[in-house]
Protein backbone atom coordinates (compact mmCIF):
# COMPACT_ATOMS: atom_id res chain seq x y z
CA UNK A 1 0.00 0.00 0.00
CA UNK A 2 1.11 3.05 -1.11
CA UNK A 3 0.68 6.21 1.71
CA UNK A 4 0.96 9.63 0.61
CA UNK A 5 2.47 11.66 3.72
CA UNK A 6 2.33 15.55 3.87
CA UNK A 7 5.04 17.23 6.20
CA UNK A 8 5.73 20.66 7.49
CA UNK A 9 8.40 22.91 9.25
CA UNK A 10 11.47 21.18 10.04
CA UNK A 11 10.03 17.77 8.46
CA UNK A 12 9.55 19.14 5.05
CA UNK A 13 12.95 20.76 5.04
CA UNK A 14 14.00 17.04 5.68
CA UNK A 15 12.11 14.67 3.35
CA UNK A 16 10.01 17.27 1.34
CA UNK A 17 6.51 18.10 1.74
CA UNK A 18 4.87 15.33 -0.02
CA UNK A 19 6.12 11.79 0.02
CA UNK A 20 5.33 8.57 -1.05
CA UNK A 21 5.83 6.12 1.55
CA UNK A 22 5.68 2.66 1.07
CA UNK A 23 3.64 0.43 4.09
CA UNK A 24 2.18 -3.10 4.50
CA UNK A 25 -1.64 -3.66 5.07
CA UNK A 26 -2.46 -3.01 8.76
CA UNK A 27 0.15 -0.62 9.55
CA UNK A 28 -0.03 1.56 12.43
CA UNK A 29 1.18 5.37 13.15
CA UNK A 30 3.86 4.23 14.66
CA UNK A 31 5.34 1.86 11.73
CA UNK A 32 4.86 4.72 9.74
CA UNK A 33 6.93 7.22 12.45
CA UNK A 34 9.49 4.32 12.36
CA UNK A 35 9.93 4.21 8.80
CA UNK A 36 10.75 8.04 8.80
CA UNK A 37 12.89 8.11 11.36
CA UNK A 38 15.16 5.47 9.47
CA UNK A 39 15.15 8.29 6.51
CA UNK A 40 16.32 11.14 9.12
CA UNK A 41 19.01 9.26 10.79
CA UNK A 42 21.49 11.52 12.53
CA UNK A 43 19.24 14.74 11.74
CA UNK A 44 17.60 17.05 14.71
CA UNK A 45 14.42 16.79 14.12
CA UNK A 46 11.51 17.06 16.62
CA UNK A 47 9.03 14.57 17.23
CA UNK A 48 6.38 14.86 15.61
CA UNK A 49 2.77 14.16 16.37
CA UNK A 50 0.55 12.43 13.23
CA UNK A 51 -2.85 13.30 11.80
CA UNK A 52 -5.04 10.98 9.43
CA UNK A 53 -8.04 12.45 7.74
CA UNK A 54 -6.66 15.99 9.69
CA UNK A 55 -7.08 14.54 12.92
CA UNK A 56 -4.58 14.00 15.59
CA UNK A 57 -3.93 9.96 15.04
CA UNK A 58 -2.98 7.69 18.20
CA UNK A 59 0.59 5.58 17.68
CA UNK A 60 -1.55 2.64 17.63
CA UNK A 61 -4.45 4.29 14.81
CA UNK A 62 -3.94 2.10 11.70
CA UNK A 63 -3.31 3.88 8.35
CA UNK A 64 -5.78 3.19 5.49
CA UNK A 65 -5.82 3.18 1.76
CA UNK A 66 -7.01 6.60 0.44
CA UNK A 67 -6.33 8.18 4.03
CA UNK A 68 -4.81 11.95 4.24
CA UNK A 69 -1.21 11.19 6.59
CA UNK A 70 0.33 14.23 8.05
CA UNK A 71 3.25 14.87 9.90
CA UNK A 72 2.77 17.90 11.92
CA UNK A 73 5.84 19.06 14.10
CA UNK A 74 5.55 20.80 17.51
CA UNK A 75 3.30 23.89 16.26
CA UNK A 76 3.56 27.44 16.54
CA UNK A 77 0.32 29.19 16.51
CA UNK A 78 -0.80 32.12 17.42
CA UNK B 1 -18.48 32.26 15.69
CA UNK B 2 -16.01 32.74 12.70
CA UNK B 3 -12.17 31.82 11.83
CA UNK B 4 -9.94 32.33 8.90
CA UNK B 5 -6.82 31.69 7.72
CA UNK B 6 -5.57 34.57 5.89
CA UNK B 7 -2.64 36.26 3.59
CA UNK B 8 -3.37 39.96 4.58
CA UNK B 9 -2.88 41.60 7.12
CA UNK B 10 -5.69 41.68 9.99
CA UNK B 11 -7.94 44.46 10.77
CA UNK B 12 -8.12 44.27 14.56
CA UNK B 13 -11.28 47.09 14.73
CA UNK B 14 -13.07 45.37 11.79
CA UNK B 15 -13.19 41.93 14.28
CA UNK B 16 -13.51 44.42 17.48
CA UNK B 17 -16.75 45.45 15.72
CA UNK B 18 -17.85 41.85 14.44
CA UNK B 19 -18.57 40.60 17.76
CA UNK B 20 -20.04 43.65 18.63
CA UNK B 21 -24.05 42.98 19.50
CA UNK B 22 -26.48 45.09 21.90
CA UNK B 23 -26.94 42.22 24.41
CA UNK B 24 -22.93 42.60 24.72
CA UNK B 25 -21.50 44.06 28.02
CA UNK B 26 -17.75 43.10 27.46
CA UNK B 27 -15.27 42.52 24.46
CA UNK B 28 -12.26 40.98 24.58
CA UNK B 29 -9.01 41.17 22.07
CA UNK B 30 -6.32 39.37 22.06
CA UNK B 31 -3.16 40.28 19.10
CA UNK B 32 -0.26 37.92 18.87
CA UNK B 33 2.41 40.48 16.99
CA UNK B 34 5.86 39.68 16.23
CA UNK B 35 8.14 40.31 18.22
CA UNK B 36 11.73 42.36 17.37
CA UNK B 37 13.23 39.40 19.76
CA UNK B 38 13.44 36.08 20.45
CA UNK B 39 15.67 33.85 23.17
CA UNK B 40 17.86 36.33 23.04
CA UNK B 41 17.93 37.05 19.08
CA UNK B 42 17.69 39.98 16.81
CA UNK B 43 14.41 39.11 14.92
CA UNK B 44 13.61 40.45 11.56
CA UNK B 45 10.21 39.01 10.39
CA UNK B 46 8.57 35.82 10.78
CA UNK B 47 6.98 33.25 8.16
CA UNK B 48 4.05 31.63 8.98
CA UNK B 49 3.31 28.17 7.18
CA UNK B 50 0.13 25.72 8.16
CA UNK B 51 -1.79 22.67 7.06
CA UNK B 52 -4.50 24.80 5.98
CA UNK B 53 -7.58 22.46 5.83
CA UNK B 54 -6.38 20.96 9.26
CA UNK B 55 -5.53 24.20 11.33
CA UNK B 56 -8.80 25.77 9.81
CA UNK B 57 -10.90 22.76 10.87
CA UNK B 58 -9.24 22.61 14.27
CA UNK B 59 -9.86 26.30 14.51
CA UNK B 60 -13.27 26.10 14.12
CA UNK B 61 -13.41 23.07 16.82
CA UNK B 62 -11.86 25.31 19.60
CA UNK B 63 -13.67 28.01 18.61
CA UNK B 64 -17.03 26.13 19.46
CA UNK B 65 -15.26 24.51 22.30
CA UNK B 66 -14.89 28.07 23.71
CA UNK B 67 -19.22 28.94 22.63
CA UNK B 68 -20.10 25.73 24.58
CA UNK B 69 -17.94 26.58 27.52
CA UNK B 70 -18.43 29.96 27.84
CA UNK B 71 -21.94 30.71 26.86
CA UNK B 72 -21.08 33.10 23.64
CA UNK B 73 -20.76 32.49 19.80
CA UNK B 74 -19.98 36.06 19.25
CA UNK B 75 -16.08 34.77 18.61
CA UNK B 76 -13.93 35.89 15.66
CA UNK B 77 -10.49 34.20 14.91
CA UNK B 78 -8.13 35.30 12.11
CA UNK B 79 -4.78 33.63 12.00
CA UNK B 80 -2.20 35.33 9.22
CA UNK B 81 0.08 33.28 7.23
CA UNK B 82 3.12 34.38 4.94
CA UNK B 83 5.74 36.36 5.80
CA UNK B 84 5.28 39.29 8.84
CA UNK B 85 7.49 41.93 9.36
CA UNK B 86 8.03 42.74 13.17
CA UNK B 87 5.04 44.44 14.78
CA UNK B 88 2.73 43.06 12.80
CA UNK B 89 -0.30 40.92 14.02
CA UNK B 90 -0.33 37.04 13.46
CA UNK B 91 -3.74 36.74 15.39
CA UNK B 92 -6.28 38.17 16.69
CA UNK B 93 -9.02 36.43 18.82
CA UNK B 94 -12.13 38.95 19.60
CA UNK B 95 -15.01 37.94 21.80
CA UNK B 96 -18.06 39.45 22.85
CA UNK B 97 -20.15 38.25 25.88
CA UNK B 98 -23.05 39.72 28.34
CA UNK B 99 -20.60 39.60 31.22
CA UNK B 100 -16.91 40.57 31.17
CA UNK B 101 -16.08 36.54 33.11
CA UNK B 102 -16.83 34.66 29.83
CA UNK B 103 -15.58 37.36 27.48
CA UNK B 104 -12.01 37.22 29.42
CA UNK B 105 -11.95 33.18 29.75
CA UNK B 106 -13.11 32.74 26.39
CA UNK B 107 -9.98 34.84 25.49
CA UNK B 108 -7.68 33.04 27.26
CA UNK B 109 -8.83 29.78 26.26
CA UNK B 110 -8.83 29.74 22.71
CA UNK B 111 -5.20 31.61 22.75
CA UNK B 112 -4.43 28.65 24.68
CA UNK B 113 -6.07 25.90 22.70
CA UNK B 114 -4.58 27.53 19.50
CA UNK B 115 -1.32 27.97 20.25
CA UNK B 116 -1.60 23.67 21.61
CA UNK B 117 -3.45 22.53 18.84
CA UNK B 118 -3.48 23.88 15.69
CA UNK B 119 -1.22 22.85 13.08
CA UNK B 120 0.90 26.43 12.37
CA UNK B 121 4.43 26.59 12.24
CA UNK B 122 6.32 29.68 12.47
CA UNK B 123 10.22 29.95 10.92
CA UNK B 124 11.76 33.18 12.51
CA UNK B 125 14.42 35.93 10.11
CA UNK B 126 17.13 36.75 12.04
CA UNK B 127 19.44 39.70 11.81
CA UNK B 128 22.65 37.50 10.91
CA UNK B 129 20.35 35.98 8.41
CA UNK B 130 19.86 32.81 9.14
CA UNK B 131 15.80 31.41 9.79
CA UNK B 132 14.80 28.97 12.49
CA UNK B 133 11.14 26.95 12.72
CA UNK B 134 10.48 27.43 16.26
CA UNK B 135 7.32 26.11 18.42
CA UNK B 136 5.57 26.93 21.11
CA UNK B 137 7.05 24.35 23.60
CA UNK B 138 9.06 26.72 25.54
CA UNK B 139 10.04 28.68 22.47
CA UNK B 140 13.17 26.50 21.79
CA UNK B 141 14.55 26.43 18.22
CA UNK B 142 14.42 23.10 16.78
CA UNK B 143 16.10 23.30 13.58
CA UNK B 144 18.35 25.62 11.61
CA UNK B 145 18.50 26.62 8.17
CA UNK B 146 22.28 26.22 6.92
CA UNK B 147 23.23 29.24 5.33
CA UNK B 148 21.83 32.88 5.93
CA UNK B 149 19.17 33.57 3.04
CA UNK B 150 18.55 35.90 0.58
CA UNK B 151 15.73 38.75 1.10
CA UNK B 152 15.20 38.26 4.86
CA UNK B 153 12.93 41.95 5.67
CA UNK C 1 1.28 54.18 30.90
CA UNK C 2 -1.66 56.50 30.48
CA UNK C 3 -4.90 56.96 32.35
CA UNK C 4 -7.55 59.11 30.86
CA UNK C 5 -11.35 59.92 31.85
CA UNK C 6 -13.27 61.17 28.82
CA UNK C 7 -16.11 62.89 27.48
CA UNK C 8 -15.94 61.42 23.92
CA UNK C 9 -16.62 58.17 22.40
CA UNK C 10 -13.38 55.79 23.00
CA UNK C 11 -11.98 55.07 19.79
CA UNK C 12 -10.30 51.38 20.88
CA UNK C 13 -7.71 50.77 17.70
CA UNK C 14 -5.98 53.90 18.83
CA UNK C 15 -5.75 52.54 22.10
CA UNK C 16 -4.21 49.33 20.53
CA UNK C 17 -2.12 51.43 18.41
CA UNK C 18 -0.85 53.50 21.44
CA UNK C 19 0.73 50.17 23.32
CA UNK C 20 1.91 49.20 20.40
CA UNK C 21 5.83 48.30 20.52
CA UNK C 22 8.55 46.18 18.63
CA UNK C 23 9.36 44.15 21.88
CA UNK C 24 5.83 43.62 22.23
CA UNK C 25 4.66 40.22 20.87
CA UNK C 26 1.02 39.91 22.68
CA UNK C 27 -1.45 43.10 22.78
CA UNK C 28 -5.20 42.20 25.37
CA UNK C 29 -8.01 44.84 24.95
CA UNK C 30 -10.94 45.10 26.92
CA UNK C 31 -14.08 47.02 26.28
CA UNK C 32 -16.80 47.28 28.51
CA UNK C 33 -20.26 48.14 26.87
CA UNK C 34 -23.45 49.41 27.72
CA UNK C 35 -25.87 46.15 27.16
CA UNK C 36 -29.69 46.60 26.10
CA UNK C 37 -30.71 44.87 29.36
CA UNK C 38 -29.64 44.51 33.38
CA UNK C 39 -31.09 42.27 35.91
CA UNK C 40 -34.53 41.19 33.56
CA UNK C 41 -34.85 44.94 32.52
CA UNK C 42 -34.92 46.76 29.20
CA UNK C 43 -31.90 49.39 29.50
CA UNK C 44 -31.80 52.24 26.43
CA UNK C 45 -28.88 54.11 28.23
CA UNK C 46 -26.44 54.74 30.93
CA UNK C 47 -25.07 57.84 32.94
CA UNK C 48 -21.68 57.35 34.03
CA UNK C 49 -20.46 60.16 37.20
CA UNK C 50 -17.40 60.62 38.62
CA UNK C 51 -15.55 61.77 41.50
CA UNK C 52 -13.28 62.45 38.67
CA UNK C 53 -9.89 63.81 40.50
CA UNK C 54 -9.99 60.69 42.92
CA UNK C 55 -11.38 58.25 40.24
CA UNK C 56 -8.09 59.86 37.65
CA UNK C 57 -5.74 59.21 40.53
CA UNK C 58 -7.24 55.88 41.83
CA UNK C 59 -6.57 54.84 37.93
CA UNK C 60 -3.20 55.64 38.05
CA UNK C 61 -2.32 53.78 41.39
CA UNK C 62 -4.08 50.36 39.58
CA UNK C 63 -2.03 51.17 36.25
CA UNK C 64 1.03 51.31 38.46
CA UNK C 65 0.00 48.46 40.49
CA UNK C 66 -0.44 46.35 37.04
CA UNK C 67 2.80 47.45 35.28
CA UNK C 68 4.69 46.58 38.61
CA UNK C 69 2.80 43.20 39.05
CA UNK C 70 3.08 42.39 35.39
CA UNK C 71 6.51 44.11 34.21
CA UNK C 72 5.12 45.64 31.46
CA UNK C 73 4.12 49.53 31.25
CA UNK C 74 2.38 49.66 27.75
CA UNK C 75 -0.77 50.22 29.31
CA UNK C 76 -3.64 52.57 27.92
CA UNK C 77 -6.72 52.70 30.17
CA UNK C 78 -9.64 55.22 28.75
CA UNK C 79 -13.06 55.47 31.07
CA UNK C 80 -15.72 57.12 29.51
CA UNK C 81 -18.33 59.57 31.89
CA UNK C 82 -21.29 61.27 30.67
CA UNK C 83 -24.74 59.72 28.99
CA UNK C 84 -24.09 56.62 26.48
CA UNK C 85 -26.41 54.49 24.36
CA UNK C 86 -26.27 50.98 24.07
CA UNK C 87 -23.11 49.26 22.81
CA UNK C 88 -21.07 52.36 22.80
CA UNK C 89 -18.02 51.43 25.40
CA UNK C 90 -17.80 52.92 28.79
CA UNK C 91 -13.98 51.67 29.13
CA UNK C 92 -10.94 50.52 26.95
CA UNK C 93 -8.19 49.10 28.35
CA UNK C 94 -5.12 48.15 26.58
CA UNK C 95 -1.96 46.46 27.58
CA UNK C 96 1.23 45.03 25.38
CA UNK C 97 3.87 42.69 26.63
CA UNK C 98 6.36 40.86 25.28
CA UNK C 99 4.51 37.46 26.23
CA UNK C 100 0.83 36.63 26.73
CA UNK C 101 0.11 35.57 30.32
CA UNK C 102 1.27 38.94 31.17
CA UNK C 103 -1.05 40.50 28.91
CA UNK C 104 -3.74 38.98 29.92
CA UNK C 105 -3.49 38.72 33.64
CA UNK C 106 -2.65 42.83 33.42
CA UNK C 107 -5.85 43.48 31.60
CA UNK C 108 -8.03 41.13 34.45
CA UNK C 109 -6.55 42.43 36.99
CA UNK C 110 -6.78 46.05 35.87
CA UNK C 111 -10.71 45.74 35.06
CA UNK C 112 -11.36 44.16 37.96
CA UNK C 113 -9.57 46.70 40.22
CA UNK C 114 -10.92 49.49 38.55
CA UNK C 115 -13.97 48.18 39.12
CA UNK C 116 -14.30 47.59 42.92
CA UNK C 117 -12.03 50.79 43.91
CA UNK C 118 -12.40 54.01 41.45
CA UNK C 119 -14.96 56.21 42.07
CA UNK C 120 -16.95 56.21 38.91
CA UNK C 121 -20.94 55.59 39.19
CA UNK C 122 -23.64 54.70 37.02
CA UNK C 123 -27.30 55.78 36.55
CA UNK C 124 -29.01 53.20 33.81
CA UNK C 125 -32.57 54.06 31.64
CA UNK C 126 -34.45 51.85 31.12
CA UNK C 127 -37.24 51.64 28.60
CA UNK C 128 -40.19 52.58 30.95
CA UNK C 129 -38.79 55.61 31.25
CA UNK C 130 -37.13 55.07 34.86
CA UNK C 131 -33.89 55.25 36.38
CA UNK C 132 -31.79 53.90 38.98
CA UNK C 133 -28.55 54.06 40.11
CA UNK C 134 -26.58 50.82 40.11
CA UNK C 135 -23.36 48.85 41.84
CA UNK C 136 -20.87 46.54 40.99
CA UNK C 137 -21.40 44.38 43.37
CA UNK C 138 -23.88 42.20 41.99
CA UNK C 139 -25.97 44.88 39.55
CA UNK C 140 -28.12 45.08 42.13
CA UNK C 141 -30.89 48.77 42.15
CA UNK C 142 -29.80 50.70 45.10
CA UNK C 143 -31.87 53.50 44.41
CA UNK C 144 -34.76 54.58 41.82
CA UNK C 145 -35.55 57.68 40.54
CA UNK C 146 -39.61 58.55 41.09
CA UNK C 147 -41.01 60.00 38.05
CA UNK C 148 -39.95 58.74 34.35
CA UNK C 149 -37.25 61.29 33.04
CA UNK C 150 -37.58 63.17 29.70
CA UNK C 151 -34.98 62.85 27.35
CA UNK C 152 -34.21 59.31 27.72
CA UNK C 153 -31.66 58.26 25.01
CA UNK D 1 -15.19 73.03 62.42
CA UNK D 2 -17.23 73.33 59.36
CA UNK D 3 -16.07 70.48 57.13
CA UNK D 4 -17.67 70.57 53.18
CA UNK D 5 -18.56 67.23 51.93
CA UNK D 6 -18.74 65.85 48.21
CA UNK D 7 -21.46 63.39 47.58
CA UNK D 8 -22.30 61.18 44.26
CA UNK D 9 -24.71 59.22 43.01
CA UNK D 10 -27.67 58.23 45.25
CA UNK D 11 -26.23 60.24 48.13
CA UNK D 12 -25.72 63.42 46.27
CA UNK D 13 -30.06 62.72 44.85
CA UNK D 14 -30.58 62.64 48.47
CA UNK D 15 -28.50 64.94 50.48
CA UNK D 16 -26.89 66.97 47.41
CA UNK D 17 -23.58 67.12 45.61
CA UNK D 18 -22.25 69.36 48.04
CA UNK D 19 -22.86 69.77 51.86
CA UNK D 20 -21.24 71.83 55.22
CA UNK D 21 -21.50 69.56 57.85
CA UNK D 22 -20.43 71.27 61.68
CA UNK D 23 -17.97 68.78 63.04
CA UNK D 24 -16.52 68.89 66.78
CA UNK D 25 -12.92 68.60 66.59
CA UNK D 26 -11.08 65.37 66.16
CA UNK D 27 -14.43 63.76 64.52
CA UNK D 28 -13.50 61.03 63.14
CA UNK D 29 -14.95 59.26 59.73
CA UNK D 30 -17.85 57.11 61.95
CA UNK D 31 -19.06 60.70 63.59
CA UNK D 32 -19.74 61.95 60.25
CA UNK D 33 -21.48 58.88 58.44
CA UNK D 34 -23.52 58.96 61.80
CA UNK D 35 -24.34 62.83 61.50
CA UNK D 36 -24.99 61.90 57.84
CA UNK D 37 -27.32 59.10 58.52
CA UNK D 38 -29.46 61.24 60.58
CA UNK D 39 -30.15 63.18 57.59
CA UNK D 40 -31.48 60.43 55.44
CA UNK D 41 -33.62 58.58 58.28
CA UNK D 42 -36.14 56.01 56.34
CA UNK D 43 -34.11 56.14 52.67
CA UNK D 44 -32.80 53.15 51.46
CA UNK D 45 -29.36 54.54 50.98
CA UNK D 46 -26.48 51.76 50.06
CA UNK D 47 -23.58 51.88 52.74
CA UNK D 48 -20.97 54.59 51.29
CA UNK D 49 -17.01 54.59 51.72
CA UNK D 50 -15.46 57.62 52.63
CA UNK D 51 -12.14 59.45 50.91
CA UNK D 52 -9.70 61.76 52.66
CA UNK D 53 -8.45 63.69 50.27
CA UNK D 54 -8.68 61.70 47.23
CA UNK D 55 -8.08 58.47 49.51
CA UNK D 56 -10.36 55.20 50.86
CA UNK D 57 -10.54 56.57 54.81
CA UNK D 58 -10.77 54.00 57.78
CA UNK D 59 -13.84 54.65 60.38
CA UNK D 60 -11.49 56.02 62.90
CA UNK D 61 -9.46 58.41 60.63
CA UNK D 62 -9.72 61.99 62.33
CA UNK D 63 -10.77 64.57 60.04
CA UNK D 64 -9.34 67.61 59.94
CA UNK D 65 -9.63 71.36 59.04
CA UNK D 66 -9.42 71.69 55.26
CA UNK D 67 -9.65 68.72 54.37
CA UNK D 68 -11.30 67.35 50.89
CA UNK D 69 -14.01 65.06 52.45
CA UNK D 70 -15.74 62.79 50.26
CA UNK D 71 -18.83 60.05 50.49
CA UNK D 72 -18.61 57.26 47.80
CA UNK D 73 -21.25 55.22 47.09
CA UNK D 74 -20.43 51.96 45.96
CA UNK D 75 -18.78 52.29 42.70
CA UNK D 76 -19.75 51.19 39.45
CA UNK D 77 -17.08 51.72 36.70
CA UNK D 78 -16.14 49.57 33.77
Amino acid sequence: MTTTVLLFASWADALGSRLAVELPEGAQVADLLRELSSRTTGRALPEPMVAINQRYASAAQVIRAGDEVAIIPPVAGG
Amino acid sequence: MRVALVDRPIDVAALVAEVAHPGTGATTLFVGTVRDQHAGRAVTGIDYDAYAPMAHRECETIGAEAAERFGTDRIVVEHRLGTLAVTEASIAIAVAAPHRVAALEAQRYLIEAIKARVPIFKREHYADGTRAWVDNRGGSVVATSGAPVEGTP
